[in-house]
């Protein structure tokens, strides 16, 4: 994983986030206040601003560049959680050039670690983090166990998907879906709405990128 | 979507420029990043912040003035603003003496003020506005949302600083004010976030939504429509239960449009609060009717009572000069 | 039809009932027949009183005070009031100076308003206001509209009244700035006359009716909607083509909202207008953004200007006191 | 004509009217404000209200007690127009116990000419002159001819009928209709429509209550 790798996956994203701007868009109406995908359409464009800049700066510093832009972007609540997950990664992985898999894996678990911190939530409050907490630990895992990329990839937009559809069936604790009540059941959260299409652009990205020797 | 805009992404640009344009003398406004704040700075004061998303006009930058708030910080419409604009409103506007940050209760809002608040190099505390009934209050969840009754706090907490009370006091002072504020309200339509395009709820022609916020989001029920007496009967239900004013104790009324209930409505919905109060044995002595706190163009109303002592009423009567407030 | 009320028969006994519960010290409220009037009588000064429909508020009922008028009639919603409840109003709060009707220039207020004066035996006179420039005036027709440039000439003939002009006086001035008045509005939707249950017109979901007035009736012209910035160079257009003020001129310029527009979009209308104002060589001195004149909970606003002179200046400057304007 | 018959005849205009409320309503929602209907109806209910204590009361006493109560009861512009002309028929009727019907025309026509002194205004201007004037005409005429009753009032009904017809084909000068310009083209004057109903329906009331002998 080098820079352009990262700004390449984050392209990535930003295509999947537009292409799924109703549902997206929807998801907040129903149980938010309808302004969640526009939140994250902006960062995404910002992103694709400083791209260039960010080309030849280490993973690590790019990560909390691009942490710090979103930080002073996004707004709401995805904006200041969006961006503790990047500053985290970044610093995780300050100092390294080319982060393998469980360095990439660590850095994502302590992205993950600083969006709990921030929001004060845990798996099963409806949060973003019903996707994120356990694709991370999966994650961790499938490196640890030098999984193949495209097992590894697979396995985490699986993940990612049936998680995110879980939260259908949770009443929320934290985010504004809290106020709704009993009436959040039956809805997706937003926000795992975003990251499941997230995790699965990168992972499209990634295979994409893996030559046939480093699949292994 | 029908709205006098030009563009969407130019709408909170344009708004808080023309604030500026129709009270220079009153208001300044920096972009980049954004925020109002008062045109003369006040010295030797507590420097009181407050801010949120757009929308919810005159709140919070109908409050910057003398007596309120020294600056806002307004996001996109219903999107709390970014730390940068908060830390870039305190550095221009704190006096030595401290910022109080006054905050809606919203993940977002939080977050925001929070990161702002721990990058902050000048002493600075906290008031969190929780006001609205709708919403059970438990520390597991994000709890009840700051709505109307935030006027009150940023109205009260304003003269105290105006007062040359510290930060502490100040704090404290909002602390309480918000502890003795409750709000509930209800919507009949919801609204359109301009970059959306389309209304954020559907809601039949005889239907309300109770309990509801200031983003045009659904409530906590849906019920046919009823009369306004019905209507306030439960409004104020709920807030009496949660605030347990003494018999006899003093209050202020304040019966909050969303933005698309008429005056006429507002003055109606505030007559029968006020006779329920006294009913209740309560006195109404303090008042304010209109649109104070809103969700764009949704139609409804919330009612907040905030339970007075002397100190809070002289706070509310002390003079202030805002675009919104004045007396 | 969803609105806050308890009985369509007594919307307009339990709206005004409600004024003074909240404004108790500044109003006191007469039924039968129905007036508003200030709390305490003035003595030794011309008397104005006003009146006409309800739905428009805070007009007039909430620019009675100190500084404004001394009572308000209010009809029925759109309706204008009767006689009597004109001629009660000026025998309750004249005190000898006269009494001055300001009058919107409708055929109806104009005729109840004429058979109060023909009634009265306290010396009277009349200001008619006719400030919509979106109806062409002539002297076969009724003429023009008096809409939002109504709140000016109230504002300006109560100060010049406080400041013990004679009823000629108070009259020539409510002319000049009828005279230096002018307005126009557009709205994006109608509105719903509580008795009749159902807006008064329907418009598609993209579409404008450009020269309105304030009763929820069709204007002058259906439109698809533009930006902010083309529909205030139409309205400022007409409003200054009737004006023709003198490059240089100052002017107070005033963004009305017509009960459904949100303040955020009044104060971006009130910006473009301003910059409008001041490419056309003038100066926008003074400003006024808000609901101020109102057909209940239509959407849409209107442009006023006034073009000021140092005794315009003064008198809208002089303090004011009323539940909707203050200073 | 007598007082009985006149409180009578009105009772029949109010039922008239309310048989008529989607039209007029719409009327005045087309190209007025649309609450001529609530007016015009409000003034009906406190007709029904004070009728008991107008029974014993000479026709021109009840008539001017008739106008000043509307005066105070339906405001708007409908209101001091329709109250002028009550009030202008009772005076001519002033002292006259039992009004012939070349009285009443005559009563008819004053309160027409204090509709037209009030309103400033004149036939062909879009209002319920438009009418009132031509139906005023007629019968005079009428009772000058001696013209018997059921032909009276056939032409009377006929003659309000279709000058409120042509009203459709007017551009309106006086009243709120007047702000519309062309716009007024195509709908007819709602007050024409109120004076329309209200003039047949005294025509059959009158009609009614003629004895054969009367009819003459
Ligand atoms: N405390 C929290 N911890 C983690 N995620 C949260 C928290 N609060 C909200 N979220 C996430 O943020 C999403 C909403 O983001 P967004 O709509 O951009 O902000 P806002 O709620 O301020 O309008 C929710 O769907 C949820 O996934
Ligand atoms: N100047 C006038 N002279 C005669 N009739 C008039 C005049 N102005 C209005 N009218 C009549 O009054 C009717 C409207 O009455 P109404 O709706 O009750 O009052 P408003 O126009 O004040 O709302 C019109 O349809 C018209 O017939
Ligand atoms: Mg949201
Ligand atoms: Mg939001
Ligand atoms: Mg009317
Ligand atoms: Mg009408």
């Amino acid at each position: 994983m080098n820079t352009p790798m990262i700004l390449d996956a984050l392209a990535a994203v930003q295509r999947a986030i537009l292409a799924n701007e109703a549902q997206i868009e929807s998801l907040d109406r129903a149980i938010g206040d309808g302004d969640h995908f526009i939140n994250v359409r902006r960062g995404c464009e910002v992103l694709v601003v400083m791209a260039p800049e960010l080309n030849g700066v280490p993973p690590g510093l790019a990560l909390h560049k691009i942490g710090m832009k979103l930080l002073g972007t996004i707004g709401g609540a995805s904006g200041p959680l969006i961006s503790s997950f990047f500053m985290a990664m970044g610093k995780t992985l300050e100092g390294i050039d080319e982060p393998d898999r469980r360095q990439f894996a660590a850095a994502f678990a302590s992205g993950v670690e600083a969006i709990k911190t921030r929001g004060k939530a845990d798996v099963g409050e409806k949060t973003m983090l019903d996707v994120l907490i356990p694709v991370s630990r999966l994650l961790l895992k499938l490196a640890d166990e030098d999984t193949l990329l495209p097992a590894l990839c697979a396995q985490l937009t699986q993940e990612a998907h049936h998680n995110m559809l879980a939260t259908k069936d949770m009443i929320a604790s934290k985010g504004r879906a809290s106020f709704l009540g009993e009436r959040a059941l039956g809805h997706i959260d937003p926000g795992c709405k975003t990251c499941e299409v997230a995790i699965a652009a990168v992972c499209e990205t990634v295979l994409r990128q893996v030559t046939p020797s480093e699949a292994a | 979507m029908k709205k006098f805009i030009n563009d969407i992404e130019s709408v909170m640009r344009e708004s808080l420029g023309g604030m500026v344009d129709a009270h220079p003398g009153l208001l300044r406004v920096e972009f980049e990043p954004t925020f109002v704040a008062r045109a003369e700075r006040s010295v030797n004061k507590v420097a009181l912040i407050s801010g949120g998303g757009s929308g919810h006009e005159p709140l919070h930058a109908g409050y910057v003035g003398q007596g309120m708030l020294d600056a806002a910080c307004a996001g996109q419409v219903f999107t709390s603003p970014t730390p940068d604009q908060i830390l870039a409103a305190a550095s221009s506007v704190h006096s030595g003496r401290g910022v109080l940050l006054i905050v809606k209760n919203y993940s977002g809002d939080l977050m925001n003020f929070q990161i702002a608040s721990e990058m902050m190099d000048i002493e600075n505390a906290t008031v969190l506005v929780n006001d609205d009934v709708a919403v059970e209050n438990s520390t597991h969840t994000t709890g009840r949302r700051g709505v109307a009754g935030t006027v009150m706090v940023e109205k009260m907490v304003g003269a105290a600083a105006e007062r040359g009370g510290s930060l502490l006091e100040c704090k404290e002072i909002g602390d309480r004010v918000n502890a003795a504020t409750a709000s509930m309200g209800v919507a009949f339509t919801s609204c359109t976030v301009p970059a959306a395009g389309r209304t954020t709820f559907d809601i039949g022609a005889d239907e309300m939504e109770i309990g509801v916020g200031i983003h045009g989001e659904p409530g906590r029920r849906r019920e046919k429509v009823k009369p306004a007496s019905l209507i306030v009967d439960e409004l104020l239900h709920s807030i009496l239960a949660d605030l347990k004013p003494a018999r006899g104790s003093e209050v202020l009324l304040h019966a909050n449009g969303f933005g698309g209930t008429p005056l006429m409505e507002l003055y109606l919905l505030y007559h029968c609060a006020a006779e329920k109060l006294r009913a209740e044995g309560l006195k109404p002595v303090r008042s304010l009717v209109g649109n104070y706190t809103t969700a764009l163009e949704m139609a409804g109303a919330s009612l907040t009572v905030t339970v007075l002592d002397d100190e809070l009423k002289s706070l509310w009567d002390a003079p202030v000069h805002t675009a919104a407030l004045r007396w």
